[in-house]
């Protein structure tokens, strides 16, 4: 048992570690940062900021890292936040009950994966191309549904998602860590990850073996819908409006790029949520600082690329192997280790 | 001889990998005009040796000599430059590629600069006129056969070889004719003084050709010996560290006849395996003989549902079922070992546990996982029992040796408790001691009542092992063997009668 | 006819069906206006996709260069408008430090084996955040040389137009196939998208040519910038976001596999001219709302791949009995 | 021909940059309401925030010989080429709501606002609101690099200049969207000790205007009094804030600039007459004084 939480810890260690360095160097920066405080009944902070402005991103990211460990990409997901936003707001509005209108949203979401899914996994069209045609034609959607304007809301329900909280956390902060737990129990507790791997690296050989490959793709996919539709409730219901042209805009990459800090490999396989997760809340870090630190914003951009460069290089392969004794190697503990438990 | 005939010479060769002492202060030396046999049971180090020599891994220590000057190869292009051409053991080529810009690749002809296609298409099919091969050499490498395949590697490699020629498991994949063809080529270069290294698990192939004789055994030198003065026995033991008890020539036992239970009928699919009749008794084994192309593997995927049937019914046990995918196969107690084990076969970054347990897994659905304590004895199990070696149960698989990689899969197919189990060249690759391993296994699981179908190139062993063969060609069934009738001349008979009645 | 040529000819197939149709509704389409259009409008595009091909036949991706693109037209208006230095000297400037730039990330991606996706899209903030940072403003080009430049071209019957920059598009091209089919390094290309491992056990300098890759993408990028600031006489920091999405499409659209090691140059071009294809015919119709717009080309584009996937699957399964 | 041709079979187009925001949709709408009424038949073209899929569709119109086009330029730059074609082809072309930086003889007019006026009548607003108080002013900028962003800094950083009890304290983007708004917000009000050091927010759009709104109540503090609000564009939701008393003020960008542009074209067709090049909009101020309530009834059905 402690082998394996040291062996789990090892695996985060690298983006504990990058977390940790921009933590203190932001801290560095604005005084303020590590403040926290009890406010409304609810913790308030920069830190519990970043946690909850990192909703978004974390969810996708974690969708992103099982559609990834397939060998897949999922650029859509922005576009289906948008969706799923705007048919909130428009469920919402036009009467429907928060209950009724987190089923449909979420039943959208599922559709939308679905749709990705039988594109990559039935038809065989390349993801990023499959997923490019939602994309593109999502926010079209999204836009059709609100008719381009912000679909404003005030039912406080639904607005809660966004706003509220609960035990002191904001309910944001909430879902991702409930849903997100409850994801990684799914897919490591039961044989799921293990197969969702074995599609990743090899499908043919999976197939052979027996392997539900289709159905197991199509299922990453519907997940990543799903993980966007919650998504695109929280955004809506942050803003008590659904922003169909700007919800989720350019998120995909950061989803992406989460899941790689993560260390995930785009190639498939080995997959980490946890780290994933860490690896958006380090993008949201990134942001966070960057907004506190009061440089003018056309240098955001500048900072935002050389701290990922900086991770990535931190956490390549190469680097690694010449600095291994700063930086445990992912996964490898040594084999007199393994052996003895 | 004197030393310095020596052509290629490696001084205390080191290599660790994480885990495993690959290469232990290996020597190796390779004389003019002489081929140089390199052996060892899977796992050894042979490859690893040898991707040392060429470059492809940095050596951790050690010193490499090539006509007296130390040399060292940074990366196989240099290797190449120097006059070493290598046929590595697993993927050789690039299958999207032509087969003439596989033969020329980095060393296109050229004319103002450009790259002269149709000097380069002349030259590559003059090339391969030397392999008796006349094939479209504008077409994609991944439109022909592994065979074919194959022999392309040779040819590149050996216009590749000014002074050494490399060939890890050249003849893994080709039959009879085409191994004889390789050899003729190998005696021509040997009398134009290379130096050729040349790496086997078939002892009769080493005896045929090669002068002398190295063997590793897990990652240190065993010896160096001439092949004349080198018995069979005496080579084995050295290999693997102890006497064979007995060799594969072990007379086939007599098998009982147990039911009737798989039965196909007018099975087939248009353009792979014309329609075939089938029908298999529980413990019995239905060895396939075939040359290269002959639907063998066509109709092994077939009957697992690889490929989907378009004509034809099967039956189990009298019952009609369907077998249009793997998983209503592997639902009807059906395994498959795939031939081709890179693609078809490993899952590379898995561990060697996960791959062994995957099909079983799969079956059970994944609601229902193998608890992590079963899988863990499973593995270990199977570890044992097919002897894989590997530093822990946790090494991701593509790490192993190719002969280790062979018996990972057969173990994850052994995992599910198979009833109707389907081998496709099951020994390729494998080393002499985990061959009568596997042909034991084939028995065993005969004689527990198991029913097997096995695709094999080697004659020898599946007369070892049939109680009745088929012989196929141009993808359908032409001949059965039972009974006495099962010899190897027999089948070479009935292939080559085959053979005749088409010519005719 | 050979089967790795039937992605090619299924594009070429669908582009003229739909440029057919197109020209049954509106026939103003088959006018030599806007055939010079099709080419002057995707020129930056064209020019940036041949680079993404030869990334993508390599197995990689360049996120880069649409960010490349508006550096560049930042850089050269800035340069051309505070110092007297020629265009053609700021050309020659910019295209090293695109070079250069795609080299680097080159680099980083063979040297730390970091995957081509992060390190591009690094690249792509970098290259965005350096413009906006040399000036956030839109920025317009007055030099003479310019106006000379646009005021080149060859005019058609029927008031269409070959531009100049057209025409480079077209030249590009033809390097692009040259170089991709009939030079050493065309093949070390493919051989990369066939696998690095057994492309480096072949003796294919990996490094080399992945530099080399990046390097030729970043160049085009730069190269593409240049047309660009010609197209719009400005530099403007926000210009061509979300271009390498465009270019990563045509590319697809025109039979390359994003896995690599497979695929056309000139599949490319006729991706870029059914995109093109489809802006022009949403543009001729004007009566699409702007969600409209997007959700037919997503259509359309789902509908292109689909008729390329059929006519591939149908000419596959007529030869099988054979 | 052009002069002969009746409004009835008028064929214009219009380049339209995209719907990026609620104020675009809604100057959509308005511009194919105002069409229809004069029985023109409009070409919509929707360019996707990109200029180069605005000079495309500028070429297709062109190319497809329509009567007129409306351009609303994405850039100011970079039109010249494109314009001299319409010239060449004898297409007016009027540009709506931004202008540009070419010869005006390449266009028939220009119906725009002042974004630097709009960005100094917000200032004007805060510099009399406080009267002389000292009052630190947080900022949300626009997308970096758009007009508009650096346009309503400047007439704002004008409107404050030589008023030494305002202090602009931070600035950064919230790309015109409430999400940002709201997040930017979050980290000024950490930032400035929970709030306490901010006096007022400008923000230049009503949409990050909302989100901040939201963030400044969250964070326990009352906008529109512990914390002034001003915004710019005065969209419905924005008069919303200011009847509760949680804005200020907002200042008009109206998204009719079609029905203008139009008159002047029918004008222009009709006999000849130029407009003046430049047909300004006017940027006018609304606070909780004007009745808001009946401001967003009026709004609201306008496509916003
Ligand atoms: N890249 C690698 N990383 C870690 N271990 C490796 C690697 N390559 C080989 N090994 C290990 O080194 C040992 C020698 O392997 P090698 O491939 O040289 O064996 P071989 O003699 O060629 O066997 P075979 O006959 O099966 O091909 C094996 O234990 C293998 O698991
Ligand atoms: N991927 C492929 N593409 C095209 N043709 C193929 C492919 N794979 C096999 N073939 C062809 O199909 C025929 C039958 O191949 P198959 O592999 O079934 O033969 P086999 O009898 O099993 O021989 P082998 O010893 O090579 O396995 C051969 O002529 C082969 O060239
Ligand atoms: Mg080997
Ligand atoms: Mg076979």
């Amino acid at each position: 048992m402690i082998a394996t939480i040291r062996l789990y810890f090892n695996r985060l260690l690298p983006q504990l570690i990058a977390l940790g360095v921009i933590i203190v160097a932001v801290s560095l920066v604005f005084p303020g940062f590590l403040n926290l405080e009890i406010q409304n009944d609810r913790l308030y902070g920069s830190l519990i900021d970043i946690l909850n402005r990192g909703a978004p991103v974390v969810l996708l990211a974690i969708g992103m890292t099982v559609v990834i460990a397939t060998k897949g990409i999922d650029l859509s997901v922005g576009a289906v936040m948008a969706i799923c936003g705007a048919t909130a707001a428009a469920c919402i509005t036009s009467g429907h009950s928060v209950a009724a209108t987190l089923l449909i949203t979420l039943a959208v979401g599922i559709l939308c994966g679905l749709w990705n899914g039988v594109l990559v996994a039935v038809l065989d069209i390349q993801p990023i191309i499959a997923t490019l045609v939602l994309m593109v034609a999502g926010r079209g959607i999204a836009q059709l549904i609100t008719e381009g304007a912000i679909l404003t809301f005030n039912d406080p329900g639904l607005a809660f998602i966004g706003s509220g909280s609960f035990a002191g956390l904001p309910m944001p902060v909430v879902i991702w860590l409930v849903f997100g737990v409850l994801i990684a129990m799914l897919v490591r507790r039961t044989a799921l990850g293990m197969l969702i791997e074995a599609i990743g690296v090899n499908r043919q050989a999976s197939t052979l073996s027996g392997v539900l490959t289709p159905v197991l793709l199509i299922a990453a996919y519907v997940l990543s819908g799903l993980c966007a539709a919650i998504a695109g409730i929280i955004a809506a219901a942050d803003i008590r409006g659904a922003d169909a042209n700007n919800a989720g805009l350019w998120l995909e990459l950061d989803a992406i790029l989460s899941v790689v800090v993560g260390g995930t490999s785009l190639l498939g396989g080995r997959f980490s949520i946890a780290a994933s997760v860490l690896g958006a809340i380090i993008i949201q870090a990134i942001n966070t600082g960057i907004l506190l630190s009061g440089f003018p914003p056309e240098f955001n951009l500048i900072i935002k690329a050389a701290i990922i460069v900086f991770i990535l290089v931190l956490q390549s392969p190469r680097f690694r192997t010449a600095f291994s004794f700063l930086v445990p190697a992912r996964g490898a503990s040594k084999p007199s280790e393994r052996a003895a438990k | 001889m004197q030393t310095n005939d020596h052509i290629l010479q490696a001084i205390r060769i080191e290599k660790t990998f994480p885990g495993t002492r690959a290469l232990d202060k290996v020597d190796f030396h390779l004389r003019r005009g002489e081929v140089h046999a390199l052996l060892g049971e899977n796992g050894a180090g042979k490859s690893t040796l040898i991707k040392c020599l060429t470059g492809a891994y940095r050596r951790d220590g050690g010193a490499i000599l090539l006509d007296d000057a130390e040399v060292d190869p940074r990366d196989t292009f240099e290797a190449q430059t120097l006059g070493i051409g290598t046929v590595y053991q697993e993927v050789n080529l690039l299958a999207n590629l032509t087969v003439a810009e596989n033969l020329f690749l980095g060393r296109q002809p050229r004319r103002f600069g450009m790259v002269d296609v149709s000097a380069m298409n002349r030259r590559a099919q003059e090339l391969l006129a030397d392999y008796e091969l006349d094939i479209d050499v504008t077409r994609d490498l991944a439109s022909y056969s592994v065979a074919i395949q194959q022999v392309v590697a040779i040819a590149r490699a050996v216009d590749l070889s000014g002074k050494v020629l490399i060939l890890d498991e050249p003849t893994a994949s080709l039959d009879a004719h085409e191994v004889a063809m390789l050899f003729r080529i190998v005696r021509r270069l040997k009398a134009r003084g290379l130096g050729i290294i040349f790496v086997t698990h078939f002892l009769e192939q080493v005896y045929e050709v090669s002068d002398r004789i190295t063997v590793l055994r897990n990652g240190q030198l065993v010896g160096t010996r001439e092949t004349a003065n080198l018995d069979r026995r005496e080579l084995i033991a050295m290999m693997i560290g102890r006497e064979l008890a007995a060799e594969i020539h072990a007379p086939r036992a007599q098998a009982q006849e147990g039911p009737l239970r798989y039965r196909f009928r007018n099975y087939g699919r248009k353009g792979r395996v014309r329609p075939f009749d089938l029908d298999v008794r529980a413990g019995e084994v239905v060895g396939m003989a075939g040359l290269l192309g002959s639907g063998r593997t066509e109709t092994a995927e077939l009957l697992f549902g690889a490929h989907r049937a378009d004509s034809g019914e099967a039956e189990i046990d009298g019952r009609a079922v369907d077998l249009s995918s793997p998983r209503a196969a592997i639902r009807h107690r059906f395994g498959f070992c795939p031939e081709d084990r890179k693609t078809s076969g490993i899952i590379g970054d898995l561990s060697v546990r996960e791959n062994i347990v995957l099909a079983l897994q799969a079956r059970r659905g994944w609601t229902r996982p193998i608890a992590r304590a079963d899988q863990n004895r499973l593995a270990d199990h199977y570890i044992r029992a097919l002897d894989i070696r590997t530093a822990d149960r946790e090494k991701p698989i593509k790490l192993l040796s190719g002969g280790n990689q062979q018996k990972a899969i057969l173990a994850r197919w052994l995992a599910t408790e198979p009833e109707f189990l389907i081998l496709d060249e099951p020994t390729r690759g494998i080393d002499v001691g985990a061959h009568a391993e596997i042909v034991k296994l084939i028995e065993a699981l005969r004689e527990k009542g198991l029913s097997l179908i096995v695709v094999s190139s080697e004659i020898e062993e599946l007369v070892a092992y049939s109680t009745r063969i088929i012989v196929l060609r141009d993808r359908a069934h032409v001949a059965e063997l039972d009974g006495n009738r099962i010899t190897a001349h027999q089948i070479v008979e009935a292939i080559a009668a085959t053979n005749e009645r088409r010519t005719s | 006819m050979k089967p790795k040529y039937l992605p090619l000819i299924a594009t070429l197939v669908i582009f003229l069906l739909g440029y057919a149709l197109c020209v049954a509704q509106y026939p103003n389409i088959l006018s030599t206006r806007v055939i010079g259009n099709l080419l002057t409008d995707n020129a930056f595009l064209g020019i940036a996709a041949v680079g993404m091909t030869f990334v993508i036949l390599s197995g990689g991706i360049d996120l880069s260069i649409g960010s490349v693109i508006a550096f560049t037209g930042v850089f050269l208006a800035v340069v051309l408008e505070h110092t007297s230095i020629h265009p053609l000297v700021a050309f020659a400037m910019v295209l090293t430090i695109a070079t250069l730039f795609g080299a680097a990330m080159g680099a980083i991606i063979h040297y730390l084996e970091m995957p081509a996706f992060i390190v591009t899209l690094a690249g792509m903030f970098l290259a965005r955040g350096v413009a906006f940072v040399l000036s956030i403003d839109s920025i317009p080009i007055k030099h003479p040389f310019y106006a000379t430049l646009k005021s080149l071209y060859f005019k058609l019957p029927g008031g269409g137009r070959i531009t100049l920059i057209g025409g480079l598009m077209l030249f590009v091209f033809a390097i692009g196939i040259v170089l991709a089919h009939r030079t050493r390094f065309g093949t070390n290309v493919y051989a990369l998208g066939g696998g690095t491992a057994t492309a480096r056990l072949m003796g294919v300098p990996v490094a080399a040519t992945t530099i080399r890759i990046y390097a030729f993408s970043g160049l085009l990028a730069g190269l593409s910038g240049i047309v660009f600031s010609l197209y719009t006489s400005a530099g403007y920091s926000l210009a061509a976001v979300g271009v390498e999405l465009d270019a990563i499409t045509a590319v697809v659209i025109g039979g390359t596999l994003l896995t690599g090691g497979s695929g056309f140059v000139a599949g490319t071009l006729v991706g870029i001219l059914i995109q093109g294809l489809i802006q022009t015919y949403i543009t001729f119709d004007g009566s699409l709302s702007s969600w409209w717009t997007k959700i037919l080309i997503g259509l359309l584009l789902f509908a292109f791949i689909l008729l390329q996937k059929g006519i591939i699957y149908v000419s596959r399964h007529r030869r099988q009995p054979a | 021909t052009l002069g002969s041709a009746s409004a009835a079979d008028l064929v214009v187009g219009f380049s339209q940059i995209g719907s990026e925001s609620g104020w675009r949709a809604a100057e959509t709408t308005l511009t194919k309401q105002q069409a229809e009424q004069r029985g023109i038949d409009l070409k919509f073209a929707d360019a996707q925030q990109k200029q180069e899929n605005q000079i495309k569709a500028i070429r297709s119109f062109i190319a497809q010989g329509v009567n007129a086009i409306l351009v609303a330029p994405v850039v100011a730059t970079g039109w010249d080429e494109v314009l001299q074609e319409a010239k060449d082809a004898e297409i007016p072309v009027i540009l709506l709501d931004r202008t540009v930086d070419a010869s005006k003889d390449l266009y028939l007019t220009a119906v725009t606002s002042d974004l630097v006026h709009e960005g100094n009548v917000a200032g004007k607003w805060l510099v009399d609101a406080t009267a002389g108080k000292p009052c630190n002013v947080v900022e949300l900028q626009g997308t970096t690099g758009s007009s508009p962003a650096i346009d309503r800094k400047k007439g704002f950083e004008q409107a404050l200049s030589g008023h030494d009890n305002l202090k602009i304290v931070r600035s950064q983007t919230g790309d015109f969207t409430r999400t940002k708004g709201k997040e930017v917000m979050e980290s000024f009000l950490k930032a400035e000790d929970g709030g306490k050091n901010i006096c007022a927010l400008y923000a230049h759009n009503d949409d990050m205007a909302v989100g901040a709104i939201q963030a400044i109540k969250e964070a326990g503090l009352k906008p529109g009094k512990d914390i002034l609000v001003v915004s710019i564009d005065a969209v419905p939701d924005i008069f919303q804030a200011m009847a509760a008393g949680e804005a200020n003020a907002t200042v008009e960008l109206t998204p009719n600039m079609a029905g203008p542009a139009f008159d002047a074209l029918a004008a222009y067709q009709k006999d000849g007459t130029a407009p003046p090049k430049w047909i300004q909009t006017e940027s006018k101020l609304y606070t909780q004084a004007d009745e808001p309530l009946k401001v967003y009834e009026e709004k609201k059905g306008l496509g916003y």
